[in-house]
C-alpha cells in the first residue's frame, strides 16, 4: 500500500482535498495526508458521536431522574487514550521524515536552475547562462532549485509537486523536484513580501526534454525572437542595469542612462569622456576604469559569460533610443537581428 | 475532609483591618510572613523576566560568536578588560554592601544601613562612571553600533582610518590612529565585490546528501571551526568579515546598554530606599524593600558576571 | 511551598540575618574567582575556553545566588524559578545555535552559472 | 431536619447584599473604578477594554473577508495597502490585544482570587499598573491603526511622522520589517512591547497569589482546574515574553540604528529572527488556548452537575502543555531553511503536544458519561468547544508532520487550523466563560434562550467561515493575498457569508448582555451550584469578597448543593456539616 522509496511514482489524480499531484514525491505526501486524514476523521466523528450522544442521553429534562453519577476517574481508560495516540503519532512523525528526506536530498545528477526572488518577480537562470522571467522544466528529469532572493523573505511554492520553500537573503536555500506529467502549474510567493505580495505569481511549464531545449535555446538566443532594441530592453530588466541606472533621468546609485549616449561624460578623475559604443562597453566589462564624476565604483564587472558582447550592443541600442544626443538611425535596431529564414 | 464547613472568620474583615496590625500589613495578606513570602516569589519571579530577557541577547550573541569567532576575537580587542575587570570589583563590592544593608536592616542597625547603602549607590555611581569613559573612547574612534560605527559599509560619518583596536587598548593613540595600509577601510566596492564566487552545489553524491543532511552547508565561514591565532590584525580579515565587524560592537553595546539601565534603575531604587531608612522606616519586622531591592542589585551584578568575560575576554 | 499557614510562627521569624563572617568570605571569594577568570583567559584552552569561562562565572553566580541572595534559606521554589530561568535560556541559545550552520555567514550573490 | 438549614452568605444579616453594598458599589465616581486595587473591578475593565479590541478587530475581519468576496484581479496599489494594513492590524489587535489578556486579565483577574478564597491577588498595585500598560500599549496600536486608515483613505495625501500604518504581518518578519515597511513599524512595536509587559506583570500576579494566597485546606491537588491552567498559563508568559521583549527592542534597533543583527542587507540573520520570534510566539499560542482549557473545566462540571473525570490528569496535561510549548517552536520554521534534523526534532515535539490535548478532551467526555447535563447557554458554547477544539487540534497533525506540512505551510490551512484552535475554541471558552460568571460578576441573570440561540449562530457560522478555508489551503491558496486566482472564488464567498453569520451571533451575545444588565433579573450566589469557592460568596461579591473564609473541601463534590425554588439557586444543605461536625 505505502511505497516509500517510489522515485518514479506516477501522477496522484485531483480529488476534493487535493490537487492533481504530479511529483515524485506528491505519491508520498498525499498518502500521509490521507492518513493523518482519516484519523482525524474517525477521532473527530468519535468525539462528535459521544458529545452528541451524552448531550441527549444524560441531559437534564422533566421527568428525567438523574441517573447515579459516574465513575470521577479511571486510571486504564487514562492510559489507554494516551497510549494509541502515541502509536499513532509516532508513525505519522515516522513516515513524515522520512518523506522529508526524501524531498531534501537532491539526487546528485540533477540539472540546476537559480531561482532568484525579488520584490515582486521571480527569475530563472537555466544552466546554460540564460537568465528569463518563465520557468520551464523538462519532465521526468530530477532538477534542483537553489533559491536565493535579493530583498525579503518570499516563498517558492508550487502545490502541484507538493513543494514550498523560503526564498531568504543571504542564503541559499534548495529544492529538488522531479516533475512526472506534462502541463502548466502556478507558483505561488507564499511569505508576505509587500505590497504586490499578491501578485507574485508565475507558472512552471513542464514539458518534454526536447521542447524544453527548444525554448532554452529560442529563449536564449534573442536575435532569432527579438529586436536588438527589444532586447536591450530586456537585458536592462533582466541583467540588473535597472537596479542602480534608471532611464528617466532620476539618479540612484549609477548615474542615469538617459541621455548619456553621445554626450559628453566628466569622470573622477576630472577627464572628459564622450560617451560612445567603446565607452558603454568597456564601463559594462571593466566599471570602475572610467567612473563618472560623483559616482562610488560599486559596479560588479560582466563577464563575457554573464553578458556576451551581442547583449550588449543590444543593451547600446536601448541606451541609444534613451538618449537625445543620438541622432543616428534606429532602424537597425528595429529588425530582428537574425531572421529566421523559411525552408 | 471534602466536607465544607463555614467558620467565623479568623481576622477582622474589611478595609479598617489594619487596626492592631502591622502597619505595613496590606489587607488581603493574614500575617507579615505571608506578605514577606509572596513579595519574595513575586520578585523572583520578575527576575527570571530580567535574565531570560538578556537572555535574548546572550542568544544574539552566542550565534555571532559561534559563526564568527574570528571576528569577535579581533573586535574584542578594543575593550579594555582592565576596565572590565575593575567594572567587576566593583559591582561585586556594591553587592556586598547591599547584602551587609539587608543584614543591617534586620538587626535593626539604622545608621549602619544608610551607611551601606549611600556605599552601594557610590558603588553603582563609580560603575557607569568607568562605563562612560569606556563609551567615550569607543565614540571618538567611531566604534558605536550599527550605521554610527566605522566599519559598518553604510557609515557616514567623517571618514577616519580605521583603528588599530590592539593598539587602542594598550592606550596608544597614535599607532590606533596611524592609517597605514593594513589598517586601511576597505572601500565600498572591497566590501560589495564577493572574494570569489563558490558553487553552493559543488560535490560529489555523496556532498550533496550531506549537505541535504545535517552537514555544514557551503559558504559557512571556513574560519569558522579552524583554530585561531593569538592577535588577528584587521588584514587577516576578509573583506566580508571587515563589513562584520559593526556585528561584535551592536551586541557589545546593546548588552552593556540594556545592563547600564538596569544599574541606574537600581541606583535609583536605593537612593529611595536610602531616604527612607534616613526616616529610620526600616526594621526587624519591616525590610521587604531593602531585601527585594536587594535581590534586583544582585541580579544586576550577576549578568554582569557573564558579560565580563564573554565580552571582554575573548580568544 | 508558602501557605497561608503562617499564624503559628512569631514575626521575627521572617528576618534570617546572613552571618557577617560569611558575606567576607563570600566577597573574598568572589574576588579571587575575578582575578582567576582573567588569569586564565590568557592562557588558550582551545574549544574549552569559553566553557571555563563560563564554568567560573557559573561558580561566582551560583555563590551570589546562594548567600548574597539569600537563596540558602530560602523557600526552595525561589531557587527553582532562578534555575528554570537559566535552563530556558540555555534550550533558547541551544536550538537556535544548533540551527545557525543553516546561515550562510560568508555567503556571496549567486552569479549565472556558467554552462558545462 | 429540613433540606435547607444554613442561610446563604447573602441572607446573613452581615450580609451587604440588602443594604447593595458589594464591590460595584463600593466606590462611586469614575476615579474609584480607573484607580481601584480591586481585582473584579480591574478585571471589569480589562473586559470592556478588551471586548473593545475584539470588536476592532473583528471589524477589521469583516472587511478582509469582504474583500476577498472578489478575486480582485485588477488590484489597485490603493486596495492592496489597505489590505495589507488590515489584515496586519487584525492580527496585531486580536493576538497582543485579545486572545492572550482575554480569559487571564478579564476571567483570571475576576475569579482566580474569589476561587483561592482570598480577598486580592498578591500586588493588586501590579495589577492595576498592567492595566494601564496594556491600555498604553493599545494606544500605540490605535495610532498606528489611524495613520495608516487615514493616509490610505486620503490617497496618500495625508502621511505621519515615522512612517503610516502597518503592513508587515503581526508577525514582524525581518528584513521586510525592518528595512524595506516604510510603515510606522516602530510604534508598532513599542506597543507590542508594552502589552507583552502588561502580560508577564499578570503572570507574575497570578503565580505569587497562587503560591502564596492559597487557604487553609487548599492544598495544590484540591485548586480547581482553572487554577491549574492559568497557573501553567502565567509559567509561560514569564519565561517566554521577555524573549519577545528584546526581539521587539532588537527591532527597534535595527530599524534606527542598523545594528545588522536581523537585516540581512547589514549581514544579518532574518531566520535568527523568526528562531527570537517564535521562541515567544509558540508558547503564546497556548498562552491563549490553556487558560481556555481551565475555563472548560470548569463549566462542563458544574453544568453536568458531576465531578471532573481524572482531576490529576487533566491538571498535569495543563502543566505538560505549557512545559512541552516551549520545545516546539521550529514549527514555524519548517521551510525558512532550517537544517533538516531540527525540523525532524521540532515534529516529533510537535506530535507530543497532541497527547495531553488528547488527554483534556477524553476526560472532559468522561464528565460528560452519566452526568445530569443541563444544555444551558455557557454549557452549549462548552460543547461547541469540544468540537471545534477536536478539530483545531486534529488538523495539526498533518502540519506536524513535516512532509505534509511542506504542502501545507502558509496557506490557508493553517489559517483555518490556527483560527479553530486560537479563535474559536479560545473565543467558545471565553463567551462560556463570560456566561457562566456573569451573575456571579453583576448580580444580573440574562436571557438563557437568546444565549442558545446566538451560542448555535456563531457555531455555524464560525464552520462556514474557516473550514472552506482548510479546503482552499489544501489546493495551494496561500496566506496574506489581497488578490487570488479566480478558482478559489467559492472557498472565499462561503467564508465571508459564515463571517457574517459569525458577526451576527455576536451582535445578539453583545444585546443579551446589555439587555442583562439593564433588567436582568437578581441573581443567586449560586445558580448552576457549583461548588468551587467563589460560587460560596455573594452575587455580586462583596468588596472583600468573603464575609465568612469557606473551608475548602473537593472543588468538585457538588453533593452539598440543593436546587432551591425561591431563590432559583443552590444553597448548601447542612448535610455535609453534620457529617463534619465531630471533629
Amino acid at each position: 500500500m505505502y511505497c516509500m522509496h517510489s522515485l518514479l511514482a506516477e501522477a496522484t489524480n485531483a480529488t476534493f482535498w487535493l490537487p492533481k499531484g504530479v511529483s515524485s514525491v506528491a505519491s508520498d505526501v498525499d498518502w500521509l495526508f490521507y492518513f493523518t486524514y482519516w484519523v482525524t476523521i474517525f477521532f473527530f466523528v468519535l468525539i462528535l458521536g459521544l458529545v452528541v450522544v451524552f448531550a441527549l442521553k444524560y441531559r437534564h429534562r422533566p421527568g428525567h431522574e438523574p441517573c447515579a453519577p459516574g465513575p470521577s476517574h479511571n486510571n486504564a481508560l487514562e492510559v489507554i487514550w494516551t497510549v494509541i495516540p502515541t502509536i499513532l503519532v509516532f508513525a505519522m512523525f515516522y513516515w513524515g521524515v522520512r518523506g522529508y528526506m526524501d524531498m531534501t536530498i537532491a539526487p546528485p545528477d540533477a540539472m540546476e536552475i537559480q531561482v532568484t526572488g525579488k520584490m515582486w518577480t521571480w527569475e530563472f537562470t537555466y544552466p546554460n547562462g540564460h537568465t528569463d522571467s518563465e520557468l520551464h522544466i523538462p519532465v521526468g528529469m530530477p532538477v534542483r532549485f537553489v533559491l536565493n532572493s535579493e530583498d525579503v523573505i518570499h516563498s517558492f511554492a508550487i502545490p502541484a509537486f507538493r513543494l514550498r520553500k523560503d526564498v531568504v537573503p543571504r542564503r541559499y536555500n534548495k529544492l529538488w523536484v522531479q516533475a512526472t506529467e506534462e502541463g502548466t502549474y502556478p507558483v505561488y510567493c507564499d511569505q508576505y513580501c509587500g505590497i504586490s505580495h499578491s501578485r507574485m505569481i508565475s507558472e512552471v511549464k513542464v514539458e518534454p526534454m526536447s521542447s524544453y531545449r527548444a525554448w532554452l535555446v529560442k529563449a536564449s538566443n534573442w536575435e532569432t525572437t527579438m529586436t536588438p532594441l527589444e532586447a536591450g530592453e530586456h537585458f536592462y530588466k533582466t541583467k540588473g542595469c535597472m537596479a542602480c541606472h534608471s532611464v528617466d533621468g532620476t539618479r540612484i546609485i549609477g548615474p542615469s542612462f538617459k541621455d548619456v549616449f553621445g554626450d559628453t561624460v566628466e569622470m573622477n578623475d576630472g577627464s572628459k569622456v564622450l560617451a560612445d559604443e567603446n565607452y558603454v562597453h568597456e564601463s559594462i566589462r571593466e566599471p570602475s576604469a572610467k567612473v563618472v564624476k560623483g559616482f562610488q565604483p560599486v559596479m560588479p564587472p560582466f563577464t563575457k559569460e554573464s553578458l556576451p558582447d551581442k547583449d550588449i550592443n543590444a543593451i547600446i541600442w536601448y541606451l541609444k533610443s534613451k538618449s537625445s544626443h543620438f541622432k543616428g538611425d534606429m532602424g537597425a535596431g528595429k529588425k530582428l537581428a537574425a531572421p529566421v529564414e523559411k525552408k | 475532609m471534602a466536607q465544607l464547613t463555614t467558620t467565623p472568620l479568623a481576622h477582622p474583615v474589611g478595609h479598617d483591618a489594619h487596626n492592631g496590625h502591622d502597619p505595613h500589613l496590606a489587607h488581603h495578606f493574614d500575617t507579615m510572613e505571608q506578605q514577606y513570602r509572596s513579595n519574595k516569589t513575586g520578585m523572583w519571579v520578575f527576575l527570571a523576566t530580567e535574565i531570560l530577557m538578556f537572555g535574548g541577547l546572550f542568544c544574539a550573541y552566542s550565534v555571532y560568536r559561534h559563526n564568527h569567532p574570528e571576528v569577535f576575537a579581533f573586535a574584542h580587542e578594543a575593550l579594555d578588560r582592565k576596565w572590565g575587570a575593575i567594572n567587576t570589583i566593583v559591582l561585586i563590592t556594591s553587592s556586598l554592601t547591599m547584602a551587609w544593608a539587608v543584614r543591617a536592616a534586620q538587626m535593626n542597625q539604622r545608621k549602619l544601613l544608610s551607611f551601606l547603602l549611600a556605599l552601594t549607590i557610590l558603588g553603582g555611581a563609580g560603575f557607569m562612571v568607568i562605563k562612560s569613559v569606556e563609551y567615550k573612547t569607543k565614540w571618538e574612534h567611531h566604534l558605536f553600533p550599527g550605521r554610527l560605527n566605522v566599519y559598518n559599509k553604510e557609515y557616514k560619518g567623517e571618514a577616519k582610518p580605521y583603528a588599530d583596536l590592539l593598539a587602542l587598548k594598550n592606550g596608544d593613540e597614535e599607532a590606533a590612529m596611524g592609517g597605514d595600509e593594513v589598517h586601511e577601510a576597505p572601500t565600498a566596492a572591497a566590501i560589495a565585490v564577493p572574494p570569489e564566487y563558490v558553487d553552493p552545489n559543488a560535490g560529489g553524491p555523496d556532498a550533496a546528501k550531506i549537505r541535504a543532511n545535517f552537514a555544514v552547508v557551503p559558504g559557512l565561514s571556513d574560519k569558522a571551526n579552524e583554530h585561531l591565532e593569538e592577535h588577528l590584525t584587521l588584514s587577516s580579515l576578509n573583506d566580508l568579515d571587515r563589513s562584520r565587524i559593526n556585528a561584535f560592537f551592536s551586541v557589545y553595546f546593546l548588552m552593556t546598554g540594556l545592563h547600564g539601565i538596569h544599574v541606574l534603575i537600581g541606583m535609583g531604587l536605593i537612593t529611595w530606599l536610602f531616604f527612607r531608612s534616613l526616616r529610620n522606616e526600616f526594621s526587624s519586622k519591616y525590610f521587604a524593600p531593602v531585601d527585594l531591592v536587594g535581590l534586583y542589585w544582585h541580579i544586576v551584578d550577576v549578568i554582569w558576571i557573564f558579560l565580563f568575560p564573554l565580552l571582554y575576554l575573548i580568544h | 511551598m508558602s501557605h497561608a499557614t503562617a499564624q503559628h510562627h512569631e514575626e521575627h521569624s521572617i528576618a534570617h540575618p546572613v552571618p557577617l563572617w560569611l558575606l567576607f568570605a563570600v566577597f573574598g571569594a568572589l574576588l579571587v574567582l575575578t582575578v582567576i577568570t582573567v588569569a586564565v583567559a590568557s592562557f588558550d584552552f582551545g574549544d574549552l575556553n569559553i566553557w571555563v569561562a563560563l564554568g567560573i562565572a557559573v561558580i561566582k553566580v551560583g555563590l551570589v545566588a546562594l548567600f548574597f541572595m539569600h537563596l540558602r534559606w530560602d523557600a526552595p521554589f525561589n531557587g527553582v524559578i532562578m534555575i528554570c530561568s537559566f535552563l530556558f535560556v540555555a534550550l533558547f541559545i541551544g536550538i537556535t545555535i544548533l540551527d545557525s550552520h543553516e546561515y550562510a555567514p560568508n555567503y556571496v550573490p549567486p552569479a549565472p552559472i556558467v554552462a558545462h | 431536619m429540613t433540606a435547607i438549614s444554613t442561610p446563604l452568605p447573602h441572607d446573613l444579616p452581615h450580609d451587604g447584599h440588602g443594604h447593595g453594598d458589594n464591590y460595584l458599589t463600593h466606590g462611586k465616581g469614575l476615579m474609584s473604578w480607573l484607580f481601584t486595587l480591586d481585582h473584579k473591578r480591574i478585571g471589569l475593565m480589562y473586559m470592556t477594554v478588551v471586548l473593545g479590541a475584539f470588536a476592532l478587530g473583528g471589524a477589521f475581519a469583516v472587511a478582509l473577508r469582504t474583500h476577498l468576496l472578489w478575486p480582485h484581479q485588477d488590484l489597485t496599489a490603493q486596495q492592496a495597502e489597505l489590505y495589507n494594513n488590515m489584515f496586519t492590524l487584525h492580527g496585531a489587535v486580536m493576538v497582543f490585544m485579545f486572545i492572550i489578556p482575554a480569559i487571564p486579565a478579564v476571567l483570571g483577574n475576576f475569579i482566580l482570587p474569589l476561587q483561592l478564597g482570598a480577598k486580592d491577588v498578591a500586588f493588586p498595585r501590579l495589577n492595576l499598573l498592567s492595566f494601564h500598560i496594556y491600555c498604553i500599549g493599545g494606544l500605540f496600536f490605535v495610532y498606528v491603526l489611524l495613520s495608516g486608515v487615514v493616509h490610505a483613505a486620503t490617497g496618500g495625501q495625508v502621511t505621519f511622522p515615522g512612517g503610516f500604518g502597518l503592513d508587515t504581518g503581526w508577525t514582524f518578519y525581518a528584513p521586510y520589517s525592518t528595512s524595506k515597511a516604510s510603515g510606522s513599524v516602530t510604534a508598532a512595536v513599542l506597543g507590542a512591547f508594552m502589552l507583552g509587559f502588561s502580560s508577564i506583570l499578570t503572570g507574575l500576579n497570578f503565580i505569587a497569589t497562587i503560591h502564596s494566597l492559597r487557604p487553609k485546606g487548599m492544598t495544590w491537588f484540591r485548586m480547581p482546574l482553572l487554577l491549574w491552567s492559568l497557573y501553567a498559563t502565567s509559567i509561560i508568559q514569564i519565561l517566554a515574553t521577555p524573549v519577545l521583549a528584546i526581539t521587539l527592542l532588537l527591532l527597534v534597533a535595527e530599524r534606527t540604528l542598523g545594528i545588522g543583527i536581523f537585516d540581512s542587507s547589514l549581514g544579518g540573520d532574518p531566520v535568527l529572527m523568526q528562531h527570537f520570534f517564535w521562541f515567544y510566539s509558540h508558547p503564546a499560542v497556548y498562552i491563549m488556548i490553556l487558560p481556555a482549557m481551565g475555563v472548560i473545566s470548569e463549566i462542563i462540571t458544574a453544568h453536568s452537575r458531576k465531578h471532573i473525570f481524572g482531576y490529576t490528569f487533566v491538571a498535569m496535561s495543563s502543566v505538560g502543555i505549557a512545559m512541552l510549548s516551549f520545545f516546539v517552536w521550529g514549527h514555524h520554521m519548517f521551510v525558512s531553511g532550517q537544517s533538516p534534523m531540527a525540523g525532524a526534532i521540532f515534529s516529533l515535539l510537535t506530535f507530543l503536544v497532541a497527547l495531553p490535548s488528547a488527554v483534556k478532551v477524553f476526560n472532559w467526555l468522561g464528565t460528560l458519561y452519566k452526568g445530569d447535563i443541563h444544555l444551558t447557554t455557557p454549557m452549549l458554547y462548552v460543547l461547541g468547544f469540544l468540537l471545534l477544539f477536536s478539530i483545531g487540534g486534529l488538523t495539526g497533525l498533518p502540519l506536524a508532520a513535516i512532509n505534509v506540512d511542506v504542502h501545507l505551510h502558509d496557506t490557508y490551512f493553517v489559517i483555518a487550523h490556527f483560527h479553530y484552535v486560537a479563535m474559536g475554541s479560545m473565543l467558545f471558552a471565553f463567551l462560556g466563560g463570560m456566561y457562566h460568571w456573569w451573575p456571579k460578576m453583576f448580580g444580573k441573570m440574562y436571557n438563557d434562550n437568546a444565549g442558545r440561540v446566538a451560542a448555535v449562530l456563531i457555531f455555524i457560522g464560525f464552520n462556514l467561515t474557516f473550514f472552506p478555508q482548510f479546503i482552499a489551503g489544501t489546493h495551494g491558496m496561500p496566506r496574506r493575498y489581497a488578490s487570488y486566482p479566480p478558482e478559489f472564488q467559492i472557498y472565499h464567498v462561503l467564508s465571508t457569508f459564515g463571517a457574517y453569520t459569525m458577526t451576527t451571533g455576536l451582535v445578539i451575545v453583545l444585546l443579551n448582555w446589555v439587555h442583562s444588565l439593564a433588567r436582568g433579573k437578581k441573581a443567586p450566589a449560586n445558580p448552576w451550584g457549583a461548588n468551587t469557592l467563589e460560587w460560596h460568596t455573594s452575587s455580586p461579591p462583596p468588596h472583600d469578597n468573603f464575609k465568612v473564609t469557606p473551608e475548602v473541601g473537593d472543588p468538585y463534590d457538588m453533593s452539598g448543593w440543593v436546587y432551591d425554588q425561591a431563590t432559583e439557586g443552590w444553597v448548601l444543605s447542612d448535610e455535609p456539616r453534620a457529617a463534619t461536625s465531630h471533629h
